[in-house]
């Protein structure tokens, strides 16, 4: 009996939960004051984004929404560590990365409110829509990979999966062929430790998620995901070596879903007690104003400044999301092929009639 | 005895089978603690024991091919796909697989299993959670798709559903999960797989419909009632295999039809209803089989929906047409 | 101009456009070295190197996804699935994605692929390599569906195909890679997608068909021109979206209707083309329409497949019917 | 930065292609003669079994055969371990496990011969037949594992798949699924190094298949394929763990291709020069017979005696298969469901009408 291949599983963290470095070899990040509060208001501004959006479905104006609550570090951390000219390829809890990587609040909410031109972003021309049927945009990210890599571009992809999500074949398929083609793809998990209902340990029987990338050949490693220097730093030495051909990372975030699954959950149902409690404590928001604190780089005043703004910020892209009308009727045909076949056109000249009916 | 629900009623015949047959369990995601993210296994796991409500990991493929391995052995899986929109990552194993173990061990390996799955739109809910795509399932040869539209039909079915020795897909209109209550007794008495139900009679055209549809079809036709127009509505409830019988039937009485469905028109299993009357029935027809259906696109998010799910109003506007053509 | 075979053509097609188009590349299993398990690949890698001509891992979802990918980057993927029945596994990415992604993001992002896949029986192949599933992408709004009867058509949809800005599904049937041989000039002239051919006139009864059934079906013709019946022939080529116009037109002239399909009857391409007819143009029928179909069960192994396939007689029989009807 | 999981994969041998022990810690097999002397009939059976389905396949009697030249230590070594009530689950290169199981090699030959009987296996009766579509295979076995654990049964499960149909989906589910739920079920990998045409360089990057199953938190370990006492070890104590309720374990089998894919396949398309002289050197049936010869157990005479008799009852196997007429064209309709459809049973009489007529 001989051993034929070894493997470790790292772990990285640099803050803990009370705002302390947890070693001294810091990254630049961690003494980037600017950096570190611009992070800081990105992850404030989806908290808002989300309050906002749950608000809005409990009174009718929305429908189901994903909050990111308590796991903002990770879509922040490795959405803002994108270039403009990669591509992020999220998931249906993205919203942290998109806003990061350009897409409108609006957009967000005009998606979820029930509205394709929510995909249609502005600014992100070419960053994937939302992928709601579990772990397929995985494999997305790796093609957008792999034209680049047949282009001899130095860009590189970014996309995100649930941690539960990793038990579909296409999340294993995504990283195989990632693996193998040498890809420029970064993915990342969002261990959020529930997947709905389900807990890590009705999913797998790994004492990690990031070990899921050895059967890929993938590299991996395991971060704290609450702790957004470790995140964000993380994401930067992936991208930056996936740009220059040297391949793709798994990078696992270790969080925990402080909400509901969506607005149509009740987590009460399954959640053990004092869970939420424990949580609180880790999460990350808190944790990088106690480090900004400790370093007198932010204050109860810069706080409250800073709410406000968001407020604004946030109160516009809903405006802006409520005063969009309804697409015209006929915005059902419009999109299905470039040309749309004849038996269709028909269709579509009956559905405008219906419709103006109905108005009538 | 309390009205229930629709989804009541499943929930009920579940629990009547796991009940009186230890061979039946439940699987799928969230099925267990959480009871469903529709409930419609809830409070299944505290009564019969977490060996027999299993929560899975979240893998369509799996929850079918594992279903598959389990119902060889003689277990009785009654799977849930979360959405009928994430039953495609379960495909393979179902045409492949499931539609054909009797068949090709020659009746050596059948699979007594049911896969659940709560389709169609109308609910506000997001992408990729309205579709109605029972046409690609009704064409597979082996399968039996059953689509209850009403809670004692959704109480017999299941039972049936459970109880038939072959593999059944069990497609539940989510739309109407809550909007009617029937008395249903608990009495383990299972309805037929494979026959159409008349929900009205009637003698100037026949409605065919199935699932969330037919309320709306029963609602034009107590209005057509009153305009003086008899309208014969049938509940298709299997689509496959399809009790044709009992349309041509109709449509030899009446001499007009109308079939209403939610799914997109190409292909669908109106085209197959229409088929069939044209094959079988074409000169008792007076006029052209009318169709409502969902229009040949992709499902609309939710703002549009409304926009493309057939109305009482576009039934009526075609069952008019259909009963004046002449 | 030497004489080429179907899978020649769909060859020949391939090496033009990724002769004049940097941004087609091909992927599938086996489609390097090897050229395909059928050769339809054959010396393209040698011709356009390992990075436009690429083996992939064995994985359909796989194939289907990263084509998605790259599409959206502006690639032109050809993608074989090396039989259509392990098409299966990538069927979610096919639906849920490849159909929708011009929709769902307004245009923003669009998707010119292929994804190729020899289907249907009759060769002798094993078990699972011989289905014709072709109704269930006919059904899914967004896919276009192209099925080739003959090495011309073979070239130039192929060219169409690959240089459509959708999705394109692009069947080949396999039984007919090598019986016949056409002179296909290498001159990058496409055929038009959303067409009916007409492959012979006539004016006693319309018979519709598509893909290796052509074959047959034009023997049938032959021998029926021999009896004084004068068929009109239509190929149907694209499944989806239909161009039924053609269609109606013919049995509009003829008053007669025979659709010969390899697939199984129920749910079917033939049900939609029947349901159309009857939909449209029932009143100009002289006769039912007449279905020469596979039977609604599995495809049987081969040494019963035989048993299976429609054959010219079964044609012939149903065209008489057809045609003696009154 | 710190360590939060380690892995290694061990490979084991013990018998090296001269037939001479790498270890002095021999299993007991290694010493029962009477045992190894099954093992290579069984081995010599399949072998000849394969060339007799290909010279009928070139002769226009048989369809596309794949055959396992090379390989049979792996299907014999797993498959002779099993116990007559566990389960097997086959792949398509199945055989040599399928007859170790029970499966009448003429009922291989009907299932190759386009024949559905070929699957009623007469004394298998719980196994699965082959399955084609690859990698959907091992959810099968780990459904019938999960019943066996349902009803608390000391009986398990073997599966087996090729290194190429790792790549599915499926085959990530399966051992995920199976880790998780602690099944009784037994996953072999005939790695025999091509996918057709694919080699390993393009199908992963893992250095190992064995290491796929880390992903999945299920035990593995690396076997020399072509040492059947290693396979049949391997096997038989992962299946006592599986029998007393300790879990699955994936065993990847090094082994070679020697032969063509299949009947169909034509390996001088892509297989390098010389890989076939190196592979005959390595390969399974000659390395036992060195160790049974360095034992004085087997004699030019044993060979010759166990040839013929091989060929005899291999040639009788073929003559069932040759004299099983073609089914009733109604059988193509008799096992769809329990009872026809009305609608079928038209379809029936009329498929009965029409072969009469072609009779006639
Ligand atoms: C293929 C598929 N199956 C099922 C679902 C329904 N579903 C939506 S979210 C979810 C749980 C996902 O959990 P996880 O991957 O951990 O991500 P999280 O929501 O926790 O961020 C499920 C089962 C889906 N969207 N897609
Ligand atoms: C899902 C699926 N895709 C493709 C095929 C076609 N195919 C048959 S065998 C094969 C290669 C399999 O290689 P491997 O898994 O290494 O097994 P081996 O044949 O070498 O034993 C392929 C691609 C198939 N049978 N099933
Ligand atoms: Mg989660
Ligand atoms: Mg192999």
């Amino acid at each position: 009996m001989t051993t034929v291949a070894k493997f470790d599983i790292k772990y990285i963290q640099y803050i803990d939960k009370d705002g302390k470095p947890t070693t001294k070899k810091l990254p630049k990040l961690a003494k980037d004051i600017d950096a570190l509060k611009t992070l800081y208001r990105s992850m404030n501004r989806v908290r808002v984004l989300d309050t906002k959006a749950y608000a809005l479905q409990r009174t009718g104006k929305m429908g189901t929404y994903p909050a990111a609550l308590g796991q903002e570090a990770i879509g922040v951390g490795f959405g803002s560590a994108l270039n403009k000219e990669d591509v992020l390829v999220p998931y249906y809890r993205g919203q942290a990365s998109m806003i990061e990587h350009g897409v409108k609040m609006e957009e967000v909410l005009l998606y979820w409110g029930g509205d394709e031109r929510g995909s249609d972003y502005q600014n992100a021309r070419e960053d994937f829509p939302i992928a709601v049927p579990i772990a397929t945009q995985l494999l997305h990210a790796a093609g957008v990979a792999k034209a680049m890599q047949i282009r001899n571009e130095q860009r590189c992809v970014a996309t995100e999966i649930g941690e539960g999500g990793t038990s579909e074949g296409d999340f294993y398929e995504a990283i195989n062929v990632a693996g193998i083609w040498n890809l420029g793809v970064v993915f990342f998990i969002n261990n959020n430790q529930w997947a709905i209902s389900v807990p890590s340990e009705i999913q797998t029987a790994c004492e990690t998620y990031a070990q899921k990338a050895i059967a890929a050949g993938v590299e991996c490693v395991q971060v704290d995901g609450n702790d957004i220097i470790a995140v964000r730093d993380v994401a930067e030495k992936a991208y930056e070596k996936a740009r220059a051909g040297k391949g793709p990372t798994l990078v696992e975030c270790i969080s925990l879903r402080l909400c509901d699954h969506t607005t149509a959950d009740d987590a009460r149902r399954y959640r053990p007690d004092g869970e939420l409690d424990e949580g609180w404590k880790e999460e990350p928001i808190l944790r990088l104003r106690k480090y900004l604190e400790s370093l007198k780089a932010w204050t109860e005043e810069d706080e409250k400044a800073m709410q406000e703004e968001l407020a604004a910020e946030v109160q516009e892209a809903v405006d802006n999301y409520l005063n969009t009308p309804v697409d015209r009727p006929e915005a059902m045909f419009d999109y299905l092929y470039e040309e749309l076949p004849t038996r269709t056109l028909e269709q579509r000249e009956y559905a405008i009639q219906v419709a103006a009916k109905k108005g009538a | 005895m309390p009205a229930i629900t629709l989804i009541e009623a499943v929930n009920m015949a579940m629990a009547h089978e796991m009940g009186v047959d230890q061979d039946v369990i439940a699987l799928g995601e969230d099925v267990g603690t959480n009871g469903g993210v529709f409930r419609a296994t809830d409070g299944l796991q505290k009564k019969f024991g977490k060996d027999r409500v299993i929560d899975t990991p979240l893998a369509e493929s799996m929850i079918a091919g594992v279903s598959i391995g389990m119902a060889a052995q003689g277990i009785k899986p009654i799977a849930e796909i979360q959405f009928m929109g994430f039953i495609f990552p379960a495909v393979d194993q179902i045409i492949c697989h499931m539609a054909r173990m009797r068949h090709r061990t020659r009746g050596r390996i059948t699979l007594p299993l049911v896969l659940r799955a709560p389709f169609g739109g109308g609910i506000h809910a997001p992408e990729h959670h309205s579709e109605s795509t029972e046409a690609i399932f009704a064409h597979i040869p082996g399968l039996k798709v059953v689509i209850p539209s009403n809670p004692s039909r959704a109480y017999g079915l299941m039972l049936a559903a459970i109880r038939d020795p072959d593999p059944v897909i069990f497609l539940e209109p989510k739309r109407v999960y809550r909007i009617v209550k029937h008395e249903v007794e608990d009495n383990g008495e299972d309805y037929p797989i494979g026959c159409c139900f008349v929900d009205r009679e009637g003698t100037d055209v026949t409605l065919i419909s199935w699932g969330a549809m037919l309320h709306e079809t029963n609602i034009a036709a107590e209005k057509l009632a009153a305009e003086g127009v008899s309208c014969e509505v049938i509940d298709v409830a299997t689509v496959s295999p399809l009790d044709i019988d009992t349309i041509l039937e109709s449509v030899a009485k009446t001499g007009r039809a109308v079939i209403v469905q939610e799914a997109p028109k190409a292909g669908s299993l109106g085209s197959e209803i229409a088929a069939e009357i044209a094959e079988k029935g074409i000169f008792n027809l007076l006029a052209p089989i009318g169709r409502v259906s969902g229009y040949d696109t992709i499902m609309p998010y939710y703002r549009l929906e409304k926009q493309y799910m057939p109305t009482v109003d576009r039934i009526l506007e075609e069952v008019r047409k259909t009963v004046e053509y002449s």
